[in-house]
């Protein structure tokens, strides 16, 4: 918990009152992310992950517990964050483009300029040909894509994402993360992915964190020591493999927790 | 409740002020602007008065049937319009044509039709609620999540089902309000019907008050028939909290 | 049983219905009346002609003549007042305006177009060859309004409304009325009915007819009828009293008087109620007050 | 494809409905089963137009009912939006007034009538303002109701963007809340043109309300349904002006 | 494209007219399920999974080609039926419990015997202490879950679900495949699923249906021989390794030509 971290987390706790159900979602997490890193948390369904997100966000106060970023704590949404939601975001009354120069028109940019911007990120989730079309007329998976676009186009220094993949096929989201992850190295963006996805987690990150179920306790950190850029050939490496399991280990006791006791 | 009070403590009080000083300036005609006092005592008449409470009641009658029966005309024009594009298309505008006529050239037909009595000024206020409440329902409708209707469908609900499990709740704001604005337009129209022709009910005591030009005591009657449909809007507000169950946040 | 439909409730002409049936004139004749009361002459009217109710009291003469040109099938009974006399014109007590000349160019009220406040009005200019600025204002009450808040210079009345201003002296009268000699024989407002209802109900109507002359005989000469008008209208027992012996002559409510038709009908082709003038025949197919010739 | 024919075809049937109705109702008439003194006959209601025109400014009339009410409309638009962002943006506000906006639609204004006489003057204000008063409670109400539909998530991207109050507004809720807005306007135009209307006719001042008024008293049936088709008209200007505003705004969503 | 087939699929196709844009979501896609089989469908984001799994559902008109279920021509939706959508679609006026047994309430089943069949679901999906809640108050995988309780309630003969498991992490995931594969075979349920994830298709499926990327078409069909149960053993097998590989083949093309077409 260095203070040059660009992000730092410490002891950070949300219960929910008891009018809502009366419920500890996060409990005393506390870790801290460097400038350029890429790390994700990774955890069950329902383990405290998205409130997490928004907490450092600043868009949801914490109970206990103080987030940090560049040095400053958080009291509200910060200007070098840019957030990525896990439920669709698009605005349905902008078509794509719009809705991806939308940060870019909030900077006071020209039309002209700001939908040059747009389309290279258009481009590059692969939604070209769809500029004009509002997000009704897309699928699940497209709207997620615009909604990524969106963000990247505002090329925020920190960059949240809540898993913002889920609704793509495994390849898309290979060939996407990817592209984010050079993104982030031509920027030197930090970035902090929260994903359920394990492969994900391992392919892009330097650190994975991984929460615990219920209450959402940080478990372990893994960090990932594998050179870059990684190429298919380290994805079938045995070191990947490693990784993915020992990761796989440890979270099948948390969702089998999390299902079992449930049933028990 | 104490959440609520504060605010329309401080409001109340700062209208009152307000009245009151521009009731005393003496720049405005003081009949027609009397002083707080003078509407206290013409409140307090009006209360004192044992035949209001039978007046009140009859107005409160035609006013029930009337929202009644506007009411259900509103909720299945509203429902069928927002539910079916084609007669959207065909007679939607035609609602919002008609929306605004005077309804008040209706009366002599309504009267032709339904007599003299509390029938015509039932009617006279179904006809003037029905319009804002198709108006709101059919909105209401067409705001329905999509995806909701789509689980429905894919379950094979019947007509009836899809109403009052997925139509209805799914628009329980839409429906609070038009209910609300269609109570409104539904005493108004009862009232005017009142001052139109009658010899009972609240209408016909604010005539009365007029041709007598004893302002105090229609600002009373006004006041207290305004007092007497906030007390219905809180009730029916409470009982639509009620209904939406305590906790949920619609479509969030 | 009939029905009454009744404009103006709680002035001294409109009143005798009410009054009758209170002091049990009408039962003694068989009747017993259902009284409604309407915000004017053309809601009166209206109820009569679509048969809601059996009579209409109190409704302008020049409304039926149009209606009845029209063909709507309505029937004077009787006159109900002649003579524009419980009209008056007034102003705020502190303003300049004393006399008739004074409103040249001034801003003076009258109900509606065609109105006997509108003609009454107007042959008052003629008389006075003074040119007002006529303005329509609607109703009693929105009329005292606007006039005591400074918007119109001179407003009507109809006693008793303003009776009790005038006798505190927050206003002053003009003129009035029967200060207008070419009004003053027009029987401005009769009591209608419908074809039908005569062709069903014609000694009941006959009957009304007749309390209707008995009650107007008691309001005159039995001291009672001072206090019950005074409780009914709302009015103090003073009031009551100036709003009879001022207001109403006896005879201005005779309802067997229906006079200056000529004038009235003339009146109704400048206000565009009539086409024409009805024809003699036509006149004495809707009035059908004993005794009266066209 | 035959449905998409009859979707096509819908307004011009709904037109169809309409005049099959006046039909109806001339044929009614002219059988006796309803009195043609109350009712005036559709043909004749037609015919009293070119009368209307020539005889009673009706254009001048128009143009001042219209206005009036584009007036009110427009005033009770602009704060409407306002007290439905300041009653959303403070639930506790909105937890205590929002019943009150009700009752503010239940309020017999019009019978108050002399009190905005004597507080705005005998004048088009006066009009204007009871127009104003009637319009502004579906206003506020449709305007609260569809800002807080909005879903949370699309806020929350707003509040991310660190989006400036005005911004949000006009960024985020009014597109988000447009339809339940433009339901909103629809109404107050409604609610509006009926008080602008009613007022011109008991004060006696002004445009069309005036005229039925007037034509009303001298018993001018068919007179007095066409001005009312005037008012009709009216909305129907406003209507169609509003249906392609929300066509141009409101675009799929 | 037996006449015995449960769902018989035959030259489906569907376009968006041009005021939608004009576009071939769906090209002529043909095949059956068996009684009793678990099909998969897989493609890259965008390819027309959805829409084909609507015109099955009988909620929306295929252009062209005809869909049948236990014989019979759709044109509605089917009693034998039940759908997962892809997006959340709980009732968000409704607590869990409630929005789970809204099928059995619209079958009349009395209060207290809808709830109890319901727990059962809810336990299934490890939502257990989560009956009253409402689903703003929970994450979004548990809405998901929710929503495939409320399916499973319904007690479906066609099960079709449109990536159900999308915001589930990889093991409640499998834990919770596992579990309908269960009550598939209890019941003899026939179940069609749209999914993007290669191991899960493997993982479950008699066979996978490969979708090429626009216009949808049916690219292959690949046989799942793989012996049921499918244990952990199964998973980590060779054989299991060479289905995954092949269908990775046949989707990185895919997936690579959405996002490369659109940059070129
Ligand atoms: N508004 C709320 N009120 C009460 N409880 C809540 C609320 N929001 C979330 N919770 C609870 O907090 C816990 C964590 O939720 P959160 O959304 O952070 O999970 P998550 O890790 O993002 O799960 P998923 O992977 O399913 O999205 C859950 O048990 C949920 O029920
Ligand atoms: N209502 C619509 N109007 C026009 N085009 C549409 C509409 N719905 C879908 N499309 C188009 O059809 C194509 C297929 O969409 P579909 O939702 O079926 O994809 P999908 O395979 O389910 O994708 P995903 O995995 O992202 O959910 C897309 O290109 C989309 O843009
Ligand atoms: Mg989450
Ligand atoms: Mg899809």
């Amino acid at each position: 918990m260095t203070d040059a971290a660009l992000l730092s987390v410490s002891r950070v706790t949300k219960r929910y009152g008891p009018r809502n159900g009366g419920l500890t979602a996060v409990d005393d997490m506390s870790f801290a992310v460097e400038r350029g890193e890429f790390v994700s948390v990774i955890g069950p369904s329902g383990c405290g992950k998205s409130t997490l997100f928004h907490i450092i966000g600043g868009l949801t106060q914490a109970t206990e517990g103080r987030v940090s970023v560049e040095g400053e704590a958080i009291t509200g949404p910060h200007p070098a964050i840019g957030m990525v939601f896990q439920e669709e975001s698009c605005f349905p009354w902008r078509n794509v483009i719009d809705n991806v120069a939308f940060p870019l028109e909030l900077a006071g940019q020209g039309r002209a300029s700001r939908h040059a911007t747009a389309q290279g990120f258009i481009d590059l989730v692969g939604l070209r040909g769809f500029e004009q079309r509002h997000p009704s007329e897309l699928s699940g998976g497209m709207r997620q894509r615009v909604c990524i676009a969106r963000t990247l186009a505002a090329r925020p220094r920190l960059l949240l994402m809540d898993e913002p993949f889920a609704s793509l096929d495994e390849q898309t989201r290979m060939l996407l993360g990817d592209k984010v992850l050079q993104i982030q190295q031509q920027l030197h963006q930090t970035t902090l992915l929260i994903t359920h996805s394990i492969t994900e987690a391992v392919q892009l990150s330097d650190r994975v964190i991984v929460m615990s179920y219920r209450p959402g306790r940080l478990k372990r950190t893994l960090a990932i020591n594998l050179p870059r850029p990684r190429t298919a050939d380290i994805l079938v490496s045995p070191e990947f493999g490693t990784y993915v399991a020992e990761l796989w280990n440890d979270l099948r006791q948390e969702a089998t927790r999390g299902l079992a006791e449930a049933e028990g | 409740m104490s959440q609520t009070l504060l605010p329309r403590l401080v409001a109340t009080i700062l209208l009152l002020v307000a009245w009151q000083a521009m009731a005393l300036s003496g720049l405005l005609f003081r009949d027609v602007v009397p002083p707080l006092q003078a509407i206290a005592s013409g409140v307090g008449g009006v209360l004192g008065d044992s035949g209001f409470y039978a007046n009140l009641a009859i107005t409160g009658f035609e006013l029930a049937v009337a929202l009644v029966l506007g009411g259900a005309g509103g909720l299945i024009a509203g429902l069928a319009l927002g539910g079916s594009r084609f007669l959207s298309q065909a007679l939607e505008r035609w609602l919002n044509y008609l929306g605004p006529t005077p309804k008040i050239i209706l009366f002599p037909v309504l009267i032709m039709m339904f007599g003299v009595g509390a029938g015509s000024k039932m009617a006279m206020g179904a006809v003037s609620c029905f319009f804002p409440i198709a108006i709101s329902v059919a909105a209401g409708v067409r705001g329905v999540d999509p995806k909701l209707l789509q689980v429905g469908r894919s379950l094979r609900a019947g007509r009836l089902q899809m109403l009052t499990k997925i139509y209805l709740p799914a628009m329980l704001a839409p429906l609070v309000n038009g209910a609300r604005l269609g109570f409104g337009v539904a005493l108004i129209g009862v009232l005017l019907a009142e001052t139109k022709l009658s010899n009972q009910g609240v209408g016909f005591l604010i005539m009365q008050a007029y041709q007598r030009f004893d302002m105090p005591r229609m600002y009373g009657l006004l006041l207290v028939t305004v007092a007497f449909a906030a007390a219905v809007n809180i009730a029916t507000d409470r009982l639509a909290i009620r209904l939406r169950g305590s906790r949920v946040r619609a479509n969030k | 049983t009939l029905k009454l439909a009744v404009g103006q409730r709680g002035n001294w002409d409109t009143s005798i219905s009410e009054l009758g049936q209170e002091a049990g004139i009408f039962a003694k004749h068989d009747l017993t009346l259902e009284i409604l009361y309407t915000a004017g002459g053309g809601e009166t009217q209206q109820a009569v002609i679509s048969r809601s109710v059996d009579i209409g009291v109190a409704v302008g003469t020049l409304g039926v003549l149009g209606a009845a040109s029209k063909g709507a099938p309505l029937r004077i009974l009787g006159g109900e007042t002649t003579g524009a006399a419980d009209l008056f014109w007034y102003v705020p007590t502190a303003s300049p305006i004393h006399t008739v000349p004074d409103l040249a160019g001034k801003t003076v009220a009258f109900s509606t177009v065609g109105s006997s406040t509108n003609s009454t009005a107007l042959m008052m200019e003629a008389q006075s060859k003074v040119a007002f600025k006529l303005t329509a204002t609607g109703g009693l009450p929105g009329t005292f309004t606007q006039v005591m808040s400074g918007q119109i210079d001179a407003g009507w009345s109809a006693a008793p409304f303003g009776v009790d201003a005038l006798t505190k002296g927050s206003i002053r009268t003009v003129f009035r009325g029967s200060d207008v000699k070419a009004a003053q024989d027009q029987t401005i407002r009769c009591l209608i009915t419908h074809a039908a209802v005569l062709a069903q109900k014609k000694t009941a109507v006959e009957h009304y007819m007749d309390a209707y002359r008995e009650t107007l005989e008691w309001m005159y000469t039995n001291p009672d009828a001072i206090t019950r008008y005074a409780a009914f209208a709302g009015v103090t027992p003073e009031v009551a009293r100036q709003t009879r012996d001022q207001f109403f002559p006896r005879a201005a409510l005779d309802p067997n008087r229906m006079s200056g038709l000529d004038a009235i009908m003339t009146d109704g082709v400048t206000f565009k109620f009539l086409a024409a003038p009805l024809t003699p025949q036509q006149v004495s197919q809707v009035i059908l007050i004993p005794g009266f010739k066209p | 494809m035959s449905a998409t024919r009859w979707q096509q075809a819908a307004p011009a049937l709904g037109v169809l409905l309409i005049v099959a109705l006046a039909a109806l109702l001339q044929f009614a008439i002219r059988a006796d089963w309803v009195d043609g003194y109350t009712v005036p006959l559709p043909s004749e209601v037609l015919a009293s137009l070119p009368r209307l025109f020539v005889e009673e400014h009706v254009l001048a009339r128009f143009a001042m009912t219209a206005g009036e009410t584009f007036a009110a409309a427009t005033m009770a638009l602009v704060a409407g939006l306002a007290f439905g962002i300041v009653l959303y943006r403070w639930p506790r506000l909105r937890a205590a007034f929002e019943p009150w906006v009700a009752v503010l639609a239940a309020a017999p204004l019009v019978l108050a009538y002399p009190l905005f006489l004597v507080l705005f003057g005998r004048g088009p204000l006066t009009i204007v303002v009871i127009g104003f008063a009637s319009a502004l409670a579906p206003v506020i109400l449709k305007t609260v109701e569809g800002f807080a539909a909005i879903r949370q998530v699309l806020l929350q991207v707003g509040r991310s963007m660190r989006l400036s109050p005005a911004q949000e507004f006009s960024l985020i809720l009014v597109p988000a809340a447009l339809p339940h807005i433009f339901t909103g306007l629809r109404l107050a135009l409604v609610f509006a043109l009926i008080n602008v209307v009613g007022v011109e006719f008991l004060i006696n001042l002004g445009g069309l309300g005036q005229l039925i008024g007037e034509l009303s008293e001298r018993y001018d049936l068919p007179g007095t349904w066409a001005a009312i088709g005037l008012v009709v008209l009216v909305s129907v200007l406003f209507f169609v002006v509003l249906d392609a505003g929300e066509r141009r705004l409101g675009r799929r969503r």
